[in-house]
């Protein structure tokens, strides 16, 4: 286990994330590419803490700042889904184009 | 005797029973209550926690359509047992007990059970669309019709409104009317958003009127129900007691002792849709009463069909339980 | 008590089988007196039922997730495990984490998973309902349960369970907290599917997430059930009953007989209330629960902040 | 190097490896399983196995709260995405993707990016060793130097609980409580336990 290990993981992690969050037609999906990214995010933050700063707590305060972006992530989210879904039947995103201006 | 005896002989010590009340026949399902209770053996919820399955009275034709589904549905080691008359409950009960831990038996009906009708047995509670002629197809907002029809004969029914004004897919679903405490072939064929009924028809299968009964025990009997659908075990089989032991008995001063203090239940029932009555809070209380020789209130199909939906599955099997012991006027279907 | 750690974890588990058929016991014998039954031993053996459940041939439903329906049938039993290795039994604690406390929660969490999976995987209507039940519920006591937990870790300034055990002292935690070890204990019941918080499993859903299950599947689901309480019980007794403390027995034995006490009180309540209807729950969760827990959160800071030296 | 710290090291770097590749793993089957209850719980492993990698970096805390908050997380959106998504159980073949090639080549040449980086940039040394109580840093840390950032995210959550609930709910307090706003019990489609 090294710095780079756990960096690749990370970078895994994103790039995977991405690949889902660009390639899903459906809403939810794409949120899930998001999760996954930040996923990355996590393991990232958490390695420079361990092999760069250990002494300061920058890195776990990090880890919560993603996680808590997450939950708002997933919060809004879902009620701009719902508030869509409400309005006008639209789950895709391809259809959700009104939103882009 | 060898260890697979040993575990049918212990597992026969207890089997769990699905009893299928049959309309008119409630004196049937009341003695098989009471051997139940008595014998400390399990009413089983679903036809997948059942070992026996005994009817109380033999099914008409409609009814003996759903006994067929729910005894496919059983797993095995399974019994069928019919009592046809007072004096066989508890001997057919006894038998079917019997019958589980023989073991050559239990074997030859595993083997002819053929694995498809294993596997495509159908839960009663959950079994396809019947009766509704609604079109499945619908546009899926990708340009494609699609037969709604999914693997496993669950049927959709198209978007329909939920009380939250989302429209979501609603699902076809049958409940009843083999679920614990619902009243002799009784069933509810509804649509359904999540779980909320945004539609429901009351079906009576095999429609017979049930034979004249003390009204104080029919109402004990109609308190066991509400007890048992409001999940208060305890509460439920005094009431089963106190049925049994006659309305002046100490078992029924103690039930409604207890009742008296339920805080917690009339908190649950409260506001709730009642037959003839403002809600089940007041309707508990008139039962109470006519445990005490007080009129019975009378249940009426129609208004149960309107007063379930809306509700959500639980509370909508709470109301039926109210409507379960009583007289039924107004025919559904 | 010496023992070498190899034989822990055998020891746990017998520990948890022997819980679960006190419990298990317990109820038969409170059932058969509410029905007036004579109480004898065999009426009280949990091996008819766990006979019965070996014989009984696995079912299945049409197209069912069988991989997630399993995943969700055996995870009670593995979380309820999993709580019990942070509780400390006199000095034996099979997995000493620093942070005990939030492990707890974190298996907690596990079962809004697992419960979920059982439902969703038997393929049928009411086993998904009863699934999405048991969200609904959860949401409802999940804050609270959150809270409860907060205050004795705040009162011992560790999440380490042994920290918390050492910091009560003579004063158990139950005597200043009272509210956080009731809300624990009915959010005990709550994630475990017990007495009032069956709906999940009600029988007005033919049994809910239980309604397809059958054979091993159903016997695990149901030994989790049970196991679960169990561990529920165990890890209140560090938490606010002072752990091992008591006179002349024991530490360990102290633990073993405080986690008795708690689970008999729970398995009476099982009997004795009504289910409470998830929908109405989710309201007194919120607007009653959560204030009160966080008051309680209050208080204990307060405390904290008085006797500090 | 003593013989036990290089087992412990083989140890861990065992345990590292296995769950690196369950979270990329099942990372990447949430976008290859048919099933929305399968992707969505793929994805919660993932996060599980993330946890675990931080219980390995001495990260007690944060890694069990990870296992919490995203289990958690996971299991509401399995919620949402049964209720909005058509064909929630796989039960139908069809496709959900667009643009999947130029999706797959971003994401490659990203992770080449990201990875490279990784390899080639030369990494500052270690300062400083993790303390005795990493959880009580975190605590003194969000109590204390970053006091302002716990603050901001309190504020921003709280923004988000009252606007997605604006966003969401088709109902407001006029439809509950009438006009005058003294309407009890309020008019809900369902009776909460609290109240009258």
């Amino acid at each position: 286990m090294s710095l780079e290990a756990l960096l690749v993981v990370a970078a895994a992690l994103i790039a995977i994330g991405l690949y889902g969050a660009l390639s899903q037609q459906s809403i939810v999906m794409l949120m899930m590419g998001l999760e996954l990214m930040l996923n990355g995010v996590i393991v990232a933050a958490a390695s420079f803490w361990y092999y760069v700063a250990p002494s300061r707590p920058d890195g776990q305060v990090l880890v919560l700042v993603v996680i808590s972006v997450m939950t708002i992530e997933m919060a809004m989210g879902f009620a701009v889904q719902t508030a869509i879904f409400r309005a006008g039947d639209v789950e895709l995103t391809d259809e959700a184009t009104e939103l882009s201006g | 005797m060898g260890l697979t005896e040993r575990v049918a002989h212990a597992a026969a010590r207890r089997p769990h029973v699905l009893l299928v009340p049959v309309p008119g026949q409630r004196p049937l399902r009341w003695a098989a209550e009471d051997v139940l209770d008595e014998r400390g053996w399990a009413r089983a919820a679903s036809p997948a926690g059942a070992d026996v399955l005994l009817c109380c009275g033999e099914p008409g034709p409609e009814l003996a359509d759903h006994v067929e589904v729910a005894w496919e549905a059983m797993p095995g080691p399974r019994v069928r047992v019919v009592a046809t008359a007072l004096a066989e409950v508890r001997p057919a009960l006894l038998t079917g007990a019997a019958r589980l831990s023989d073991l050559p038996v239990q074997r030859r009906d595993a083997r002819d059970r053929s694995a498809p009708a294993l596997s495509a047995a159908a839960d009663p509670a959950a079994e396809p669309e019947v009766g509704h002629d609604m079109d499945h197809s619908m546009d899926m907002g990708m340009g494609m019709d699609m037969d709604m029809g999914l693997p496993g004969g669950l049927q959709m029914a198209g978007r329909v409104q939920d009380r939250d004004g989302l429209r979501l897919e609603g699902l076809n679903l049958s409940l009843g009317p083999l679920l614990p405490g619902w009243p002799g072939g009784l069933r509810l064929d509804v649509v359904l958003s999540g779980d909320v009924l945004t539609r429901a028809d009351v079906v009576r299968l095999d429609r017979r009127p049930e034979p004249g009964a003390p009204p104080s025990l029919v109402a004990l009997d109609a308190l066991a129900m509400l007890l048992d659908a409001a999940g208060w075990t305890d509460g439920a089989l005094r009431a089963r007691r106190a049925r049994a032991t006659g309305a002046s008995g100490p078992p029924t001063q103690d039930l409604l002792r207890r009742l008296r203090r339920a805080r917690l239940l009339r908190w649950s029932l409260r506001g709730l849709p009642a037959p003839g009555s403002e809600d089940l809070v007041a309707h508990l209380d008139r039962l109470v009463d006519a445990v005490h020789g007080a009129g019975l209130p009378v249940a009426e199909d129609s208004r149960l069909a309107r007063d379930v939906v809306g509700l959500d599955v639980g509370t909508a099997s709470l109301v039926v339980a109210a409507h379960s012991a009583l007289e039924a006027v107004g025919a559904g279907v | 008590m010496p023992v070498s750690e190899l034989l822990l974890a055998p020891l746990a588990l017998a520990l948890l089988a022997g819980f679960v058929v006190v419990s298990y016991g317990a109820d038969r014998a409170l059932a058969a007196r509410a029905a007036g039954r004579e109480l004898t031993a065999a009426g009280l053996s949990p091996w008819p039922d766990v006979a019965r459940l070996l014989l009984q041939r696995r079912r299945t439903t049409t197209a069912p997730d069988a991989l997630l329906w399993r995943v969700g049938g055996a995870g009670p039993l593995v979380a309820a495990a999993l709580m019990l290795a942070v509780v400390p039994f006199g000095d034996t604690v099979i997995a000493d984490l620093p942070v005990g406390i939030v492990w707890f929660n974190a298996m907690d969490v596990l079962l809004w998973a697992f419960i979920w999976l059982a439902g969703w995987g038997a393929a049928s209507a009411t086993a998904l309902i009863g699934g999405y039940r048991y969200l609904a519920q959860a949401l409802a006591y999940e804050l609270p349960l959150m809270f409860a937990l907060t205050a004795p870790a705040v009162a011992a300034a560790s999440l380490d369970v042994r920290e918390v055990v050492a910091a009560q002292g003579d004063r158990w935690h139950v005597v200043e907290m009272p509210i956080a070890f009731a809300v624990f204990l009915l959010c005990v019941a709550a994630f475990s599917l017990w007495g009032p918080f069956r709906a999940p499993a009600g029988s007005d859903l033919a049994g809910g997430v239980f309604a397809e299950t059958s054979g091993v599947d159903r016997l695990l689901l149901l030994a989790g059930r049970h196991a679960l309480v169990v561990a529920g019980a165990a890890f209140a007794v560090p938490l606010f009953l002072g752990g091992g403390a008591g006179p002349l027995l024991p530490d360990w034995t102290w633990q073993l007989l405080k986690t008795l006490a708690v689970l008999l009180l729970l398995v009476v309540v099982r009997r004795r209330l009504p289910v409470l209807r998830p929908e109405r729950f989710a309201e007194v969760g919120w607007v009653l629960l959560v204030p009160l827990t966080l008051l309680q959160v209050l208080v204990t800071s307060l405390i904290v902040l008085a006797e500090a030296p | 190097m003593t013989p036990d710290d290089v087992t412990a090291e083989a140890v861990t770097t065992v345990v590292f490896v296995l769950l690196a590749l369950v979270a990329v793993g099942f990372g990447f089957l949430v976008f290859r399983v048919d099933s929305m209850a399968r992707a969505t719980f793929a994805l919660a492993v993932s996060f599980v196995a993330v946890g675990g990698i931080l219980l390995l970096l001495d990260l007690d805390y944060l890694g069990v709260v990870v296992v919490v908050m995203m289990v958690m997380e996971m299991a509401i959106m399995a919620v949402f995405m049964i209720a909005y998504m058509m064909n929630p159980a796989g039960l139908m073949p069809m496709s959900m993707y667009h643009d999947k090639a130029r999706a797959m080549s971003v994401a490659v040449g990203t992770f080449v990016v990201l990875a490279g980086g990784a390899l080639l940039v030369d990494w500052p040394e270690r300062q400083g060793a993790p303390p005795a109580d990493v959880t009580e840093q975190v605590g003194l840390g969000i109590m204390g130097s970053h006091m302002l950032v716990m603050m901001g995210i309190g504020a921003v959550i709280l923004t988000t609980i009252v606007s997605a609930l604006v966003l969401a709910s088709a109902r407001s307090r006029y439809d509950r409580l009438g006009d005058d706003l003294k309407t009890r019990p309020a008019r809900d489609p369902i009776r909460g336990g609290v109240g009258p």
